[in-house]
């Protein structure tokens, strides 16, 4: 059983009007890039919902990973398509910003997922917040470390939304555990080889540190490897996402903890609500899903393939 | 123009890859797009994003008729674009933050071509290493993050409809019109030319053509500066990466347009097929939305099917 | 002297490179309408003579005059400001500009509109001027590369017309020119002559020195040998002249020719036409021709280097036109372009010593350096390359040296037919007779050699047998006492010569 | 060549200025971390030099190495055996190759954008292979390829030593290498030599899809993951490494000595640049720096040499 089906719904309820198709309904769906598999979870969920209310999805990613430029002209290309709605996300939040208010002045509905893109009539945000869910893995581990120790972060992309949210959730962390002392902090580009030689030189500098926060999976993973060749595999590790290959290092003990963002579960709910919003459903403005802490205890639940994932049920209209 | 070949339109003579690749694309994507691909704002938005090839590749097309290339544009446009946004925060005003960019690139390029003229030193080495100049500055200035509330004017700039035109379309066609008359009705022009084509030609007739080497790199950075602060506005924000890899398209697109990189050949207008052949092929893509890895292959099949296609070959008989 | 002054002169001009006395006290006029031809054989000293008069180079005794006055030419600009221009055998043309800003290179300003632009119509009209001037009915907008090598040389003429040029140097304009457009060049030079200007003449075939030369210097191992008017001298007097004392080099003793070691059967390429030739092993033969008459172009196709009709056969079996086939049955090839096509110049003297053998001096695929070095230096002391050593850049070597390692090269891979392009040219006296020598050696020891050469004494003096081409096609074969440079010459410059020789 | 003793001396120079500016560079275990991290960058850069030394150009390294270990994962997947993995890896980055050597030397398109088509090519295919997974998790044998020790020095510093000494027998003491030498330095010269021009084109571009290959064993066994556009952040310093090894973009000159100097210097710099805790940010500025500075150099020795 899914343990956290519950949303955050920021309205009051009303009764679902009579579903109503339009003649089509193709939702364009944005994501950052081909190579991160949350977002792979995350165009997985978006079909799933799209496919249980028969409608049909068109993927735009950039064929260079997050390029900023490709993925201004995918948005004005978009608009040209002129699809029944769209699910957006930014690469570059105020990037492209001009260009998805141009799309929703072409008169497209859309919904914003993932993370937030800037000041514009959306319909609904689906997401997560990224600042506490850095706030919550970092406290994880520094009461695991009971709260006094040198840690390493391992950065994102400095300048992204996400990244920048994350690190902020732990530096806040950080300050609420005055035994904590943060050793090193560089940015790895949510990449695994970048993350791998970073942790291998940081390492040499200082001989002990004695936790890692990565902002995403891939980060965690490149960290882990290097601190195993070093002998250094006690060293906690924790990090974001929850991909399965992250939840495996879980149940094996190789990461301590990771703090729980599921793109198939904003796929999902995100495709739900920009299809019943078609409908003429009065969707949620805002739907903040909740983030779990996934440990070797309640870890196998994240373990299953995308796949092979069920959506959560519809989150009510309001 | 010849007499012999007569027969064919100038643009499948001259730059065969990109006339072909141009009239079959649209004919696939007007076909099988039901209208979308040649609607009036899916124009609109594909000619902008040529337009933004075109203010780099057209510079391009001179440095390539010198027989080099330049590397360094697409990190240049990140750094020229950060000095853009921080001059309009410290106050100076868009023409400030204009200059500011333009300077940013007249010094890249003078470095540029400095080292390429005078020193004799290979262009992919030089502007290779200035590539990482600009992009390690443009980084560091920032700490890789974008720069941005410096008001709306460059955003503005970038929307603006001159009549049915786009600004940027109409910066790109008034930058292809100056460009078209440096090359084409200039002595510059013909000095350009003749550094590709026959350096020797240009020591007999007296002419400094060092000094016409350097100064197409510094015109090739100055339109990169140019070209970074109408993406500016179009990202409403100065990233520092924005444009790594765009000195790639602009190659292609040169290249493609029937420029070769050996001896002076070379057509402007050409150069404004090939980025359309680029635009096109990215927007119909998208307009059809293809499966995202196989626009990845689509575009590296397009560079080498245009070019094989443009590669004239000679016949053999003795075997 | 009386009379209005020279356009042109060189009064005692002398000039010396390392180990060569290029020029030796020459004196030249050039007076307004009047066609001076210069005649002499390769290495008279020529080329060096024009490329004084072009501001290409500065004598180092004598002094240059224009119009009666001292001048000293800092650069080949400041030559054509003063009146003089050259046109060169290898042109200048910038092959994607067209017709009109070729002519006009470098003083496009002259046409400069209010706007500072190009005036493209009155920069095309008087492109056009200048073409018709030299009878060039190309558009004016056409590129350069379109135009074939007769058309370039009549833009060339043009563009020296078009600065008012006084005095036009025209080196061997006819080289690559077919009879009629020759004709067609003769008629401008004749009108140019109309109208004042003078020419220097470069040339060597004799129809054309009797048809134009008002005055003809005869020029020999850098000196003037002979100063004559119009009609002085019937074509034989003239070979005579060039060529010096009857034939000073002695000819080895034929050798009685061993099988036929190559065979090309109507081989056509671009540049020759049904060429047929054989080489026998232990044979020297000769491939005498004027320059553009399609002697590299034949090596070339033997070596498979270009592709053409017809058959080359080695040993009777059939050889396909492949440089890699070629090389590795035995063909050897010795570049006239010793720079671009023979060798590597940032490549230490061992390899380009080595090149063509590396592969038979590898055991199992290895080359060990100790064997190649073993190889490199004895052919640097076979050879007498002169050299601080094998490891040392070819490009630093002298010109002899440098052709020696291009020799060596297939000494080393054994090649049994040589084919070699103008093998001294640029080569001093010394090295000269060391690879006179090397060739004479290797047809000893039953190697079949085909030679190239422009100097005819030294073809005479080294061929036991040589084919003579004219325009691509093998007009003739001449062998023991019949090969003659004046025989040669006769077969080579045309017929008109031969008739007017027995007249 | 002249100048490697005044790279090797740059090397040490640098060595000696972070020993003495950092408490953790100079020692035994670090040093061998920065071999360590050198070796991928130059198995990847090792097949480049030999195709820039025979004239040529290869911008595709990098995607290759992502396809032909995506492929490999793949290959290991489906069938559970180590040895199908190096076989598709090395298979992999030989096609690839071979497909840059015949457009080059037999389609005869410019080597610049022969090998800027491939980059794209290869990428996508691994887009489309991967499909947004990451394949993970290979056995031991594997894995000793990247984070084994042999002797106390990590493997994949001893595949680089490996392929550096095999390049360098290639180029020095084979008689292929030594074509492959003159063909770069002037190819009209080569031909006219007999060289097979063409098959050493085609040979080098095949060599250096083939270490591609072996760079993406290292990468898996060091990653232990493979995903899509994992190569991707290799290309430029690759190309750098090249270059800073004094390897001329005009063919005919330089070697592997210089190539391994140079992925020194670069990992060298980053390793110092973290351990000094600069910002990433820097990075592209310093590998620029020090590519202008070799140019300068070589400019400089060349014109008192000459």
């Amino acid at each position: 059983m899914r343990r956290v089906t519950a949303a955050l719904v920021l309205a009051t309820m009303l009764a679902a009007p009579p579903t109503a198709r339009a003649a089509d309904e193709t939702i364009a769906a944005f994501s950052k890039n081909q190579v991160d598999p949350h977002f792979e979870g995350l165009r997985i969920g978006v079909d799933q919902a799209a496919a249980a209310l028969g409608a049909t999805v068109r993927h735009y990613v950039p064929t260079r990973p997050n390029n900023i430029a490709e993925a201004t002209s995918q948005l004005e290309d978009v608009v040209a398509a002129h699809p029944a709605a769209a699910l957006f996300m930014a690469v570059d939040a105020r990037a492209q910003l001009p260009g998805v208010q141009r799309l929703i002045a072409s008169g497209v509905p859309v919904v914003n997922y993932n993370d937030r893109a800037g000041d514009a009539p959306f319909v609904s945000y689906v997401g997560q917040d990224d600042f506490a869910l850095g706030k919550a893995i970092a406290l994880h581990l520094f009461d695991h470390l009971g709260g006094r120790g040198g840690v390493v972060i391992l950065e994102g992309v400095r300048g992204s939304t996400t990244g920048d949210d994350r690190r902020r959730g732990f530096e806040a962390a950080a300050r609420e555990r005055p035994g904590i002392r943060i050793l090193a902090s560089q940015p790895a580009n949510f990449q695994r080889l970048p993350a791998l030689q970073a942790m291998e030189n940081i390492m040499q500098r200082y001989p002990r540190i004695d936790g890692v926060i990565a902002a995403a999976d891939a980060m965690a993973l490149g960290a882990v490897e290097a601190l195993a060749a070093a002998g250094r595999a006690n060293v906690p590790v924790v990090s974001i996402n929850g991909v399965p290959e992250a939840v495996e290092a879980v149940r094996d003990g190789r990461i301590l903890a990771i703090a729980e963002f599921n793109g198939f579960r904003i796929g999902c709910v995100a495709a739900n609500l920009a299809i019943r919003h078609l409908r003429g459903e009065n969707v949620p403005r805002e739907v903040l899903l909740p983030g779990a802490i996934i440990t070797r205890a309640n870890m196998a639940e994240w373990l299953v393939p995308f796949a092979q994932r069920r959506c959560p049920p519809p989150i009510p209209a309001t | 123009m010849p007499m012999a070949e007569r027969a064919l339109p100038a643009p499948f003579r001259r730059a065969p890859g990109a006339a072909v690749a141009l009239v079959v694309l649209v004919a696939i994507f007007a076909a099988s797009s039901g209208g979308r691909f040649l609607s009036v704002g899916n124009l609109v938005s594909l000619s902008s994003q040529v337009a933004l090839l075109l203010l780099v590749a057209l510079p391009m097309t001179f440095v390539v008729l010198t027989e080099g290339l330049d590397l360094s544009v697409g990190a240049l446009m990140g750094l020229a674009g950060v000095v853009a946004a921080t001059a309009m925060l410290g106050g100076w005003g868009v023409p400030g933050a204009l200059l500011a960019a333009l300077g940013t690139g007249l010094v890249l390029g003078a470095v540029n071509g400095a080292l390429i003229a005078w020193g004799g030193m290979p262009a992919f080495v030089v502007t290779l290493g200035t590539m990482g100049l600009a992009e390690g500055l443009a980084l560091a200035v920032t700490d890789g993050e974008p720069v941005s509330g410096f008001g709306d004017a460059p955003r503005l700039a970038w929307q603006a409809m001159i009549g049915p035109v786009p600004l940027p379309v109409a910066v790109a066609a008034a930058l292809y019109a100056l460009l078209h008359l440096l090359l084409y009705r200039t002595p510059f022009g013909a000095h350009v030319v003749a550094v590709g084509g026959n350096r020797e030609a240009l020591r007999l007739a007296g002419i400094r053509g060092r000094a016409v080497h350097a100064a197409v790199y510094v015109l090739s950075a100055s339109c990169a500066a140019l070209a970074a602060f109408l993406l500016v506005g179009r990202t409403n924000a100065a990233h520092p990466t924005v444009a790594l890899g765009v000195e790639f398209d602009a190659i292609v697109a040169v290249v493609l347009g029937g420029t070769s990189f050996e001896r002076g050949q070379g057509w402007l207008f050409g150069t404004v097929l090939g980025a359309a052949a680029i635009g096109v092929l990215r927007n119909g893509l998208n307009v059809l939305a293809v499966d995202p890895s196989l626009q990845v292959v689509a575009v590296g099949l397009l560079a080498i099917l245009a070019l094989v296609a443009g590669n004239r070959r000679g016949g053999r008989a003795r075997t | 002297m009386n009379g209005p002054a020279p356009l042109m002169a060189l009064r005692g001009v002398g000039k010396s490179f390392p180990g060569v006395r290029a020029l030796d006290g020459v004196d030249l006029e050039v007076f307004a309408g009047e066609v001076h031809v210069i005649l002499g054989q390769n290495g008279a000293g020529k080329s060096t003579l024009i490329r004084i008069l072009g501001g290409a180079c500065r004598p180092d005794e004598g002094h240059v005059e224009a119009d009666g006055r001292r001048v000293a030419f800092a650069s080949p600009a400041m030559a054509a400001r003063m009146g003089v221009a050259v046109i060169h055998q290898e042109l200048t043309a910038v092959p994607h500009l067209d017709l009109a800003r070729n002519i006009f290179l470098g003083r496009e300003a002259a046409f400069r509109n209010r706007l500072g632009l190009l005036d493209l119509g009155a920069m095309r009209a008087a492109a056009r001027r200048a073409l018709d001037a030299v009878g060039l009915r190309a558009d004016v907008r056409t590129e350069a590369a379109a135009l074939d090598v007769a058309g370039q040389q009549l833009l060339e003429i043009a563009k020296a017309l078009s600065q008012d040029s006084r005095v036009l140097v025209m080196d061997e304009p006819t080289a690559s020119l077919s009879v009629p457009e020759a004709e067609r060049l003769f008629a401008i030079i004749r009108r140019l002559r109309g109208e004042g200007h003078g020419i220097v003449y470069i040339s060597h075939r004799m129809p054309e020195v009797k048809a134009l030369g008002d005055r003809i210097t005869v020029m020999r191992d850098g000196r003037r040998v002979a100063l004559l008017r119009r009609g002085e001298a019937g074509a034989d007097a003239l070979v005579a002249m060039m060529v010096g004392r009857a034939v000073a080099l002695s000819r080895p003793p034929a050798q009685t020719p061993g099988a036929v070691l190559l065979e090309a059967e109507g081989l056509s390429a671009p540049g020759i036409a049904d060429a047929s030739i054989r080489l026998r092993a232990g044979e020297v033969v000769g491939l005498a021709g004027l320059v553009g008459s399609g002697r590299t172009e034949l090596l070339r196709a033997l070596f498979g280097a270009e592709r053409g009709a017809g058959a080359v056969r080695l040993g009777g079996r059939p050889l396909p036109a492949d440089p890699v086939r070629a090389a590795a049955a035995g063909l050897g090839l010795v570049p006239e372009d010793r720079k671009r096509q023979g060798l590597a110049l940032g490549r230490p003297v061992r390899d380009n010593l080595l090149s063509a053998s590396f592969r038979r001096l590898a055991r199992r695929g290895v080359a060990w350096p100790a064997r190649l070095e073993r190889e490199a230096r004895s052919l640097v002391s076979r050879l007498s390359i002169r050299t601080a050593g094998t490891g040392v850049r070819v490009g630093t070597l002298s010109g002899g040296n440098q052709q020696k390692c291009v020799f060596g090269r297939w000494l080393s891979a054994e090649a049994r037919i040589l084919l070699l392009d103008e093998p001294t040219r640029g080569v001093d006296v010394a090295a000269k007779a060391e690879i006179h020598a090397t060739i004479r050696a290797r047809a000893g020891s039953g190697c079949a050699v085909l030679l190239v050469s422009s100097e005819l004494p030294e073809l005479i003096h080294l061929c036991d047998r040589a084919y003579v081409l004219r325009d691509g096609r093998i007009v003739g074969e001449l062998a023991g006492a019949a090969l003659t440079e004046a025989a040669v010459l006769r077969l080579a410059v045309a017929q008109e010569a031969q008739a007017h020789a027995h007249g | 060549m002249n100048a490697l003793p005044a790279r090797i001396g740059a090397l040490l120079l640098l060595a000696l200025a972070l020993s003495l500016a950092t408490e953790g560079f100079a020692t035994a275990t670090n040093l061998l971390n920065v071999l360590r991290q050198a070796s991928l960058l130059f198995l990847v850069a090792s097949g480049l030099t030999l195709v820039i030394i025979g004239g040529g150009l290869d911008l595709s390294v990098a995607a290759n190495l992502t396809l032909s270990a995506c492929t490999a994962a793949l290959a290991f997947k489906a069938t559970g055996s180590v040895a199908a993995a190096v076989a598709t890896a090395l298979g992999c980055g030989l096609a690839v190759g071979l497909l840059n050597g015949l457009l080059v030397a037999v389609v005869r398109v410019p080597a610049f954008l022969a090998t800027y088509g491939t980059l794209w090519i290869a990428s996508g295919a691994a887009y489309w292979l991967m499909a947004g997974r990451v394949v993970y998790g290979f056995p031991p044998a594997l894995r000793g390829l990247g984070t084994g020790f042999v002797l106390g020095v990590p493997t994949p510093v001893w595949i680089m030593l490996a392929v550096a000494v095999a390049g360098g027998a290639f180029l020095f003491l084979s008689a292929a290498g030594r074509e492959v030498f003159f063909t770069g330095a002037n190819e009209e010269a080569a031909r006219l030599s007999g060289i097979p021009v063409r098959r050493r084109r085609i040979l080098v571009y095949g060599l250096s899809g083939l270490m591609c290959g072996v760079a993406a064993l290292v990468y898996l066994g060091r990653v232990n993951a493979a995903e899509a556009g994992l190569g991707d952040p290799l290309l430029l310093p690759a190309v750098a490494a090249v270059l800073i090894g004094g390897t001329s973009l005009f063919g005919g000159a330089g070697g592997l000595a210089g190539t391994l100097v140079g992925a020194l210097i670069l990992t060298t710099v980053t390793n110092g640049l973290n351990l000094l805790d600069v910002g990433a940010a820097w990075h592209p500025f310093v590998t620029g720096t020090i590519i202008l500075a070799a140019l300068g150099a070589d400019a400089l020795l060349a014109r008192r040499g000459a």
